[in-house]
């Protein structure tokens, strides 16, 4: 960037000494931005397409993102046929649906269909049917997805979730989900062994557990669908963790609870079922 | 001092006030992360801490100092009073309130998003309305600094705007062009999730348009730095500055090539093409050229210093500089820290080479040697230099900011040379604990033992710091008038309307903004980018 | 000092700022000659792939069905790694590919940001929900390396980790299916 | 604090004289840049080199990416 010093000795009217600022520095300016843009937008791409086979068109649209690709590299194509865990797809509208579900209707279908198992509160009497009393009304409707599309299958339940129809998912799941949980059973709060909570704040980084509470603890921003596990029947928590560890329950999506629980020993999976129990966040 | 001592203080002790728990903080973090500290304190509570030492070091301490300094400058600089005075106060009560807004959230775990966000995790909407607050404080400040300005020009037509002045105003431009990308971002996108008026997020434009604030925002914060080295260091070191053209001529190559170059931060992301890659590398090459012009001429400045105190021969004039004054102290030591992470930061935009380091503790030293070092110091020393002018109070002696600068660069040097091998091993960010038992990580430990050391030097220099400071309001030493700015060898007598205001450079900044963003920011208005459900941290 | 020697003086002190403007100039050209060379010799550029995917559906892709997931070897040899990266756990959570021979690594994220790099090489990318992450290499050196997700996604963010082993060419023998999954050890 | 509207010396004219002496400085600027060019100039001349050794040394050798 040359500056040429205008030498005559006009008045120091700025104009006049700006003129040759204003020539050069536009000068200097666009000449490095458009140099770019002619080297990554043109040269490159073209040159790197000649390599991979690619003609000059296909590699600037690759280069400038028009096209998926790199401009120096064939793109790989995939005609898998998908087989999904699950159905249920978090989409605004069912987010939306979930938020305005009608509690009045569900707790009617409540009366009418879940009592007999999960009682009225959502407090089950036996340890074979889950507490629902401040389950995450997310949770509730992909189970009962889940259940309705054979992803999880269960002797009463699949018939039960084929026997509802769509709309009163969401207000049965919000129904559950705005029942107060039971008071903590202060007993057992105190004893839980330092590794198991440990591997709810911690997890195990070395056997790749990442901590219980990053999905399960409200609020963690973890997975929408992950269940509160606080004040859960303790032998339902095991027998899901077994189930999972066996792969006989397969509806997590990507295997994430699968590969945790199989990574679990005996005496982990009652300890964190102990810990919950007690009715830990 | 012209009514605004106390406006000044105001602001710099909010700001070495958020430095210092940030430092406290930062320190934690160190150990937690650190074999001597595994499985204490919890993921939480580290991200917790990550996200309140990034906001504290990087929007409190660096906008309040800005503000309080940029508030100086005008009024000692011009030699007029700050107009518009009530409405610096505004300011300044705006961005207190943005920060309480801010910090509480973080505090009860409900923004633990870490201060650059990555939506689509959403924190409480008061985190992001705090932020926009002292955002809105600092626009403020900006329209207070161009009114000071012009109403300058108006009472001297034709006169050159002194340096120091000139360097503020361009500051405060580029503040007013960078901010627009996080503003839009927050409002538009992050703020109506956090709120739960929508459900998903484009991730994609949201990152694009951080990425516009993303670069600009460190020179934000680093031009202070630069006032200084090119208004305070050559009185201070006892010399003339070597160009006043030059200095002009930096602070507009700041203004031009920090804008369009902040998807040099996106260049790992796959939503964006190679072509628009390139060409952002390219121009931020070109945001290197203010930062050497710089370095020639301040030490051109200092050699006229040292020179003019007897040195001889080529490198005599380094012995003979008065090293035992702060603001000459600071400038070498903050010239080798600057030297370190201007390596570091030529290595990241090394285009195809930023595989190599993005996300790893390369990028961490990088930036923490930059700003934490060279930057910081800086602050250290303007602190030092003006403390006296705020107060009226002298320091008793030199010898305690000397040792708190010397520590400051010890604490740095040793905590990030070691981050530059652990960034090359594959170190990756923001790790709460790491698995010291898997083989790989376990050869980090020992250097991530050698970092936690020069953590704790860095705490005790923050904690001498903010005492060096304290002790001049109850001191009793009589400040003793002295002239601040430099002059320069060849005073500027008429300047080109370009050097001295910036119509013509705004033209152009509009024209690589179009040119640098507009297909990248356009290409997700044309199609969006498939939304992501928003997961709120609550 | 007479106005006429003052004014010499002025320029001659902006000539040497040029000199040394010049120099910079070499300087950033050298840099930036480098990265221009080796992108148009050799191919480096930073992994770019606007190819988009639905998040919420991304389960109900093929590509990147549960089954689909790990090491592909195709017919004319070219090897595909898929993997996904979520909410705390890529999967799979093992990866094995050959050394010295051109890997295509494709990344999606069903949730929040990701990211991964892959310790020692140039593997390095961001996996943003909406795109498909791609990354093109060769692996240069065998053994056992680790692919930490190096972008914040979480409280369960330090616990995310892969591991990626390297065979040579000889012991990475794909199966019937083309399919190639880690030596248990 | 002095109080704020008095204006004290500290607020003398901004570019005050210095006690730096012309004729010194003229004879100072004779040889001035060079120092400064020639320790500026090794000093960046070291980091590009430093560049191209890591780009041709790390770089390269971990692998093409694309």
């Amino acid at each position: 960037m040359t500056m040429s010093q205008s030498h005559e000795r006009t008045p120091s009217d700025p104009h006049v000494l700006d003129q040759p600022w204003r020539l050069w520095a536009t000068v200097a300016v666009m000449s490095t931005v458009l140099m770019g843009i002619l080297l990554g937008v043109v040269v490159i791409p073209v040159v790197q397409g000649r390599g991979a086979g690619l003609d000059a068109f296909t590699a600037i649209c690759r280069a400038l993102g028009l096209l998926p690709g790199s401009p120096a590299q064939p793109q790989p194509l995939d005609r898998t046929p998908p087989t999904p865990v699950s159905q249920v797809v978090w989409t605004p509208d069912v987010l939306q649906i979930l938020a305005r579900a009608d509690i009045a209707k569900g707790r009617a279908k409540v009366q009418e269909v879940c009592i007999a198992c999960h009682g009225e509160a959502g407090v089950s009497p036996s340890p074979d049917f889950p507490h629902l009393a401040g389950q995450s009304g997310a949770a509730i409707y992909k189970q009962l997805h889940d259940y309705r599309t054979g992803s999880r299958v269960h002797p009463q339940m699949t018939d039960v979730a084929k026997a509802l129809d769509e709309s009163t998912i969401p207000d049965v799941a919000a129904y559950y989900a705005g029942q107060p949980q039971r008071n903590l059973n202060p007993v057992t709060l105190a004893e839980s062994p330092r590794a198991i909570v440990n591997l709810i704040e911690l997890g195990d980084p070395s056997r790749n557990i990442p901590p219980c509470a990053a999905c399960h603890r409200a609020g963690a921003g973890g997975p929408i669908e992950a269940p509160v596990l606080a004040e859960q029947h303790a032998e339902y928590l095991i027998q899901q963790l077994k189930l999972y560890a066996s792969g006989q329950r397969r509806n997590d999506v990507y295997a994430r609870m699968r590969l945790i629980a199989s990574r679990l020993i005996e005496e982990e999976m009652k300890g964190l079922a102990a810990y919950y129990r007690a009715g830990f966040r | 001092m012209r009514n605004v001592d106390r406006l000044c203080l105001a602001h710099f002790w909010v700001a070495f006030g958020a430095f210092l728990f940030a430092c406290l903080i930062g320190t934690w973090q160190m150990w937690v992360r650190s074999p001597l500290g595994a499985n204490i304190g919890t993921p939480g509570q580290y991200f917790m801490s990550v996200t309140a030492h990034g906001v504290s070091m990087a929007y409190v301490l660096t906008t309040f100092f800005i503000m309080g300094f940029g508030y100086f400058v005008a009024v000692t600089a011009l030699n007029r009073p700050l107009p518009g005075r009530l409405w610096a106060w505004a300011a300044f009560w705006i961005a207190l309130l943005g920060v309480v807004v801010t910090i509480i959230p973080i505090g009860l775990g409900k923004a633990s998003v870490l201060f650059t966000f990555y939506p689509p995790l959403t924190a409480s909407a008061w985190f992001y309305i705090g932020l926009v607050l002292v955002v809105a404080g600092s626009w403020i400040w900006c329209v207070l600094m161009l009114v000071a300005m012009s109403a300058w020009k108006r009472e001297h037509p034709g006169q050159p705007v002194p340096l120091a002045m000139f360097a503020t105003v361009a500051n405060a431009v580029m503040w007013l062009w960078t901010t627009i990308g996080v503003a839009v971002q927050l409002v538009f996108q992050v703020i109506p999730a956090a709120l739960g008026l929508v459900q998903t997020i484009d991730v994609g434009l949201a990152r694009t348009l951080f990425s516009w604030t993303l670069h600009a925002i460190v020179y934000f914060w680093l031009i202070p730095a630069y006032i200084a080295f090119y208004t305070m260091v050559p009185r201070a070191a006892g010399g003339r500055l070597y160009s006043d053209t030059m200095g002009r001529l930096t602070f507009i190559l700041f203004l031009i090539y920090s804008l369009p170059v902040g998807m040099h931060h996106l260049l790992m992301d796959p939503q964006h093409g190679n072509a628009m890659k390139f060409v952002q590398v390219l121009l931020t090459a070109f945001v290197a050229v203010p930062t050497l012009l710089t370095i020639f001429t301040i030490t051109a400045s200092l050699e006229i210093a040292g020179r003019l105190r007897g040195g001889r021969g080529l490198f005599g004039w380094i012995a003979a500089l008065p090293w035992e004054r702060p603001m000459v102290l600071a400038t070498g030591l903050g010239f080798v820290m600057l030297g370190f992470g201007g390596f570091g930061g030529i290595i990241n935009m090394g285009y195809g080479m930023n595989a190599m380091v993005h996300n790893t503790s390369w990028v961490t030293a990088h930036f923490h040697l930059i700003f934490g070092g060279s930057v910081v110091i800086m602050y250290f020393a303007i602190a030092y230099e003006i403390w006296p002018r705020l107060t009226g109070r002298d320091h008793m002696s030199l010898a305690p900011l000397r040792m708190q600068l010397w520590l400051w660069f010890v604490g740095m040097m040793v905590m990030t040379l070691p981050w530059h091998w652990l960034g090359l091993q594959g170190q990756w960010r923001r790790v709460a604990n790491f698995n010291y038992a898997d083989p790989i990580i376990a050869g980090w430990g020992p250097w991530v033992v050698v970092s936690l050391v020069g953590g704790f030097v860095l705490l005790i220099s923050a904690l001498l710091f903010v005492r060096n400071l304290a002790v001049l309001h109850r001191g009793t030493v009589v400040a003793v008038p002295r002239a601040l700015y430099a002059v320069a060898v060849h005073p500027p007598k008429r300047v080109p309307a370009a050097l001295n205001g910036f119509g013509l450079w705004n033209v152009l900044v509009l024209v690589l903004m179009v040119l640098a963003y507009g297909f990248p920011i356009a290409q997700f208005l044309i199609e969006p980018s498939p939304s992501a459900i928003v997961h709120r941290v609550r | 000092m007479s106005d006429a020697r003052h004014e010499v003086d002025e320029r001659w002190i902006l000539r040497t700022e040029l000199l040394w403007a010049f120099g910079v100039g070499v300087f950033i050209a050298a840099a930036l000659g480098m990265i221009l060379f080796t992108a148009l010799t050799i191919s480096v550029n930073p992994p770019s792939n606007v190819e988009r995917i639905d998040p919420k559906a991304l389960h109900l892709s093929g590509e990147f069905a549960e089954h689909n997931l790990g090491t592909t070897v195709s017919g004319d040899g070219t090897v595909i790694v898929r993997a996904i990266a979520t909410q705390f756990m890529f999967v799979p959570q093992c990866i094995a590919v050959p050394a010295n021979r051109r890997v295509t690594l494709r990344f999606a994220s069903p949730d929040v940001i990701h990211g991964l790099l892959i310790t020692g090489t140039n593997v390095n990318t961001m996996v943003i929900p909406g795109f498909v992450a791609q990354v093109h290499t060769e692996f240069t050196r065998t053994g056992d390396l680790l692919m930490p997700c190096h972008e914040y996604c979480g409280q369960g963010h330090s616990e995310m980790w892969a591991t990626v082993q390297v065979l040579p060419e000889n012991r990475f023998k794909p199966g019937s299916d083309g399919r190639v999954s880690c030596a248990q050890r | 604090m002095i109080s704020a509207d008095q204006s004290s010396a500290i607020d003398s004219d901004p570019e005050a004289a210095d006690d730096v002496d012309e004729a010194a400085l003229a004879s100072v600027l004779r040889t001035v840049p060079l120092g400064a060019a020639v320790l500026a100039g090794s000093t960046v001349a070291l980091l590009v080199i430093g560049y191209l050794i890591v780009y041709l040394l790390v770089f390269i050798p971990r692998g093409i990416v694309g």
